[in-house]
């Protein structure tokens, strides 16, 4: 049992009392994944390439042992110099267009195709409108996110990067890079952001 | 052997704190489970299976034999327990194989059919018939209705299947950064009202996650076999198209298998 | 050739209780299929439910009953190992007849 | 061949209409398939379809129980069960309000059987359910509502 938690942990090759056991080393793991799909339609296979942050992430939750403090924040930091911030310097666009898009889960699968509007799935993971009684708990609440927070330069700087790309402030958030991955784009993004901070929204009611 | 018992161990050493972070379950869910149980009773898949016992004892391909003396890991011709002891190594094709592989390679080897053809269109479309295969495979996974599930590890090619699935299972990639573990890493997770099995940390969960597929899809009206919830997980995690038995999709199976053993088979099951 | 129903018909203190599975599309007519195109309207229609020879259920269906329809009743007056029949017919005029034995 | 056409009509054939009787067989079925209520089917509201079976109006009745979940996972598949106690039940009907046609199935019930069935029907979106009885040529109903909710990550 000890000996099991040991291989679990650190992830070693050689297993003692099955010395003919040689686990699969990452490469050859990664090997089999690459030869398992195919590109169908807008999911190609560079998708199976993975961002530095992705590797890191996966290796994290696989082996159980957190992203060093120093280069989680490094790595952060790096993050949060990308944000791109509105060049008209308007956050907020239109709560109820931001409530479709939170409804809306589709974009970017293979049966989407490249002229499908993406949506937010913000309701997939977090509750918003008190009305949407069929929303996930992955994320937390929502719900009266500016009512409680306020409607101040700080947090809507904030929850601007933060829709942008989460990994700025949490490096292994689960979070989509809506901004950053080109899931969303800017106007909608700002329709987003008011559905979280217009004080008529429905969350902030 | 040894390793296999470690692993049930390390699962149940879990199940305390799935306890501590219970369910967040309100009304809306409670009416869930209410919907749920007033579908139990008449699951459209009896449908399905009654169609792949029919395939099952008939003659097909260019052998013209039946499918009944088809090994499926515990012997020729015994299908009864079989698919909760997949995926498992075989010998004669030297790879470790779920049950739809092992139905495929019957189908190729023993009734003479071309592989090609027969796994061209695994999955039946919005308003078709529900495949050969997935008839088959409801009916292979009824004969196991009740049957423990003992996923062996004995086999270093097992053995394999099961890291490499563990691997694929934490990986994440693509535009949305998920990988499985996302959502199913957790306890107590939902997205949007339907929960989410942690199949990793949670013992009940994992059995749960194996045990209950196939399953009838209300929202598909169809029943869908695991291959294809792979497949579809994989294309909601903006991945590109899962290969139908391909290695990754077996390895994956063995890591859900593995983790559920113990726990006894009840599927095909009903779901949203 | 439609596939064959499953039907369950049990004899309780109460009476005879009959559950059916049907194997049916239940098109609405309103779903468009990948190209597009509308897909035509395709649903069972009528359901007659006999026992010796007598009705003991009718039942008219439009498209918005869920495909592959399910249908639970209970008649009075049915014996242990005679059997029930039942048909249906649809709006293509496709039919199918099954019997069960009353367990 | 003992056709009892009688027996039948009294009974109260499905949705009051004069229905082919006989000895029930593939024939029958397809005779009633013939008599197919198109007009109770494609009507939009509860009093439209009403009218189309027969009827002037409903009365809300409390010996009508009308068992469907509160919420309904998927609208593709809600399960649906009616019960009467009002004496001489002769049809069960189930209407969804909101759905493009409200009838959804209705259900000749000849004596001897229980007015009581269960069935699972379609619902677009979040609507009222009304199970509608037929007894002595009048007709009453009971309501309740269900809500239909989104599901999964990639919809």
């Amino acid at each position: 049992m000890k000996k099991q938690a040991l291989w679990t942990a650190l992830g070693l090759t050689v297993v003692a009392g099955c010395a003919t056991y040689v686990a699969p080393t990452k490469e050859e793991s990664t090997q089999a994944i690459k030869s398992s799909f195919n590109a169908r339609g807008i999911a190609k296979l560079d998708r199976l390439d993975q961002t530095e942050i992705q590797a890191i992430c996966s290796d994290a939750q696989r082996t159980g042992k957190e992203v060093p403090k120093a280069e989680r924040e490094a790595l952060e930091k790096k993050v949060l110099a990308t944000i791109r911030y509105p060049a008209d310097g308007k956050y907020l666009g239109d709560f109820k267009s931001g409530e479709r898009i939170a409804q809306s889960g589709v974009g970017m699968q293979w049966s989407d195709s490249d002229k499908t509007v993406n949506g937010g799935n913000c309701y997939a993971c977090h509750q918003l409108a008190p009305q949407e009684i069929s929303h996930g708990n992955i994320g937390p609440t929502l719900l009266g996110y500016g009512k409680k927070r306020g409607y101040g330069e700080p947090v809507v700087r904030y929850t601007w990067g933060k829709i942008w790309n989460t990994h700025a402030f949490n490096l292994c958030s689960q979070m989509p890079r809506y901004g950053d991955a080109g899931i969303l784009t800017e106007a909608q993004i700002k329709d987003v952001m008011a559905l979280l901070l217009d004080p008529n929204s429905p969350v902030n009611k | 052997m040894k390793m296999h018992r470690g692993r049930i161990a390390a699962a149940a050493l879990f199940l305390g704190c799935a306890a501590a972070s219970a369910y967040a379950q309100g009304s809306a869910t409670d009416e869930i489970a209410r919907y749920r149980a007033m579908l139990a009773d008449g699951n459209p898949a009896e449908l399905v299976v009654a169609r792949g016992e029919e395939l099952w004892k008939t003659r097909r391909g260019a052998k013209n034999v039946s499918l009944e003396q088809c090994d499926f890991g515990l012997g020729a011709g015994v299908l009864k327990g079989a698919y909760a002891q997949m995926p498992r190594y075989f010998a004669d094709a030297d790879q470790v194989m779920d049950f739809e592989s092992r139905l495929v390679w019957c189908m190729v080897n023993l009734q003479g059919m071309d592989r090609a053809a027969v796994t061209k269109n695994p999955y039946s479309g919005a308003g078709q018939r529900q495949t050969d295969l997935e008839a088959l495979t409801a009916y292979g996974v009824e004969m196991s209705r009740g049957i423990p599930v003992n996923v062996p590890q004995s086999h270093p090619k097992e053995r394999a299947a099961y890291d490499r699935g563990r691997y694929a299972f934490y990986m994440r990639g693509g535009p949305y950064d998920f990988s499985c573990a996302t959502c199913h890493g957790v306890t107590g997770q939902r997205i949007r009202l339907q929960d989410l099995p942690n199949i990793a940390g949670n013992k009940p969960d994992a059995d749960r996650a194996f045990t209950t597929w196939p399953a009838y899809r209300v929202s598909q009206g169809a029943l869908r076999t695991m291959q294809w919830r792979l497949n579809d997980c994989f294309r909601q995690q903006r991945f590109p198209d899962l290969v139908f038995l391909s290695p990754t999709s077996v390895d994956l199976i063995t890591f859900l298998g593995v983790n559920a053993n113990g726990a006894k088979m009840d599927a095909p099951a009903i779901k949203r | 050739m439609p596939d064959p129903m499953r039907i369950r018909a049990t004899e309780q203190p109460d009476g005879v209780d009959v559950r059916v599975l049907m194997s049916h599309e239940m098109e609405t007519g309103q779903r468009r299929d990948s190209a597009g195109a509308i897909v035509p309207a395709w649903f069972i229609q009528t359901v007659v439910v006999s026992y010796a020879g007598k009705p003991v259920l009718n039942a008219e269906w439009g498209p918005a009953v869920a495909k592959n329809p399910y249908l639970q009743f209970k008649f009075k007056g049915g014996k242990k190992g005679e059997k029930i029949s039942i048909t249906w017919v649809d709006n293509r005029g496709e039919t199918r007849t099954d019997e069960a034995t009353i367990g | 061949m003992n056709r009892s056409r009688r027996n039948f009509v009294q009974a109260g054939g499905v949705l009051g209409l004069m229905v082919a009787t006989g000895l029930i067989t593939a024939e029958e079925a397809r005779a009633q398939q013939q008599a197919w209520n198109k007009a109770a089917f494609e009507a939009k509201s509860l009093d439209e379809t009403i009218k189309a079976l027969g009827g002037t109006g409903t009365a809300q009745s409390a010996d009508i129980t009308l068992t469907a979940p509160d919420i309904a996972e998927n609208g593709a598949v809600v399960p649906v069960a009616v019960a009467s106690k009002i004496p001489n039940t002769q049809s069960i009907y189930i209407l969804v309000e909101k759905n493009p046609n409200a009838l959804a199935a209705g259900f000749g019930i000849p004596a001897g059987t229980d007015a009581s069935i269960a069935t699972r029907i379609k619902m677009g979106q979040t609507s009222n359910v009304h199970a509608v009885v037929k007894a002595d040529n009048k007709f009453y109903v009971a309501t309740k509502e269900v809500k239909v909710t989104l599901g999964g990550c990639g919809g």
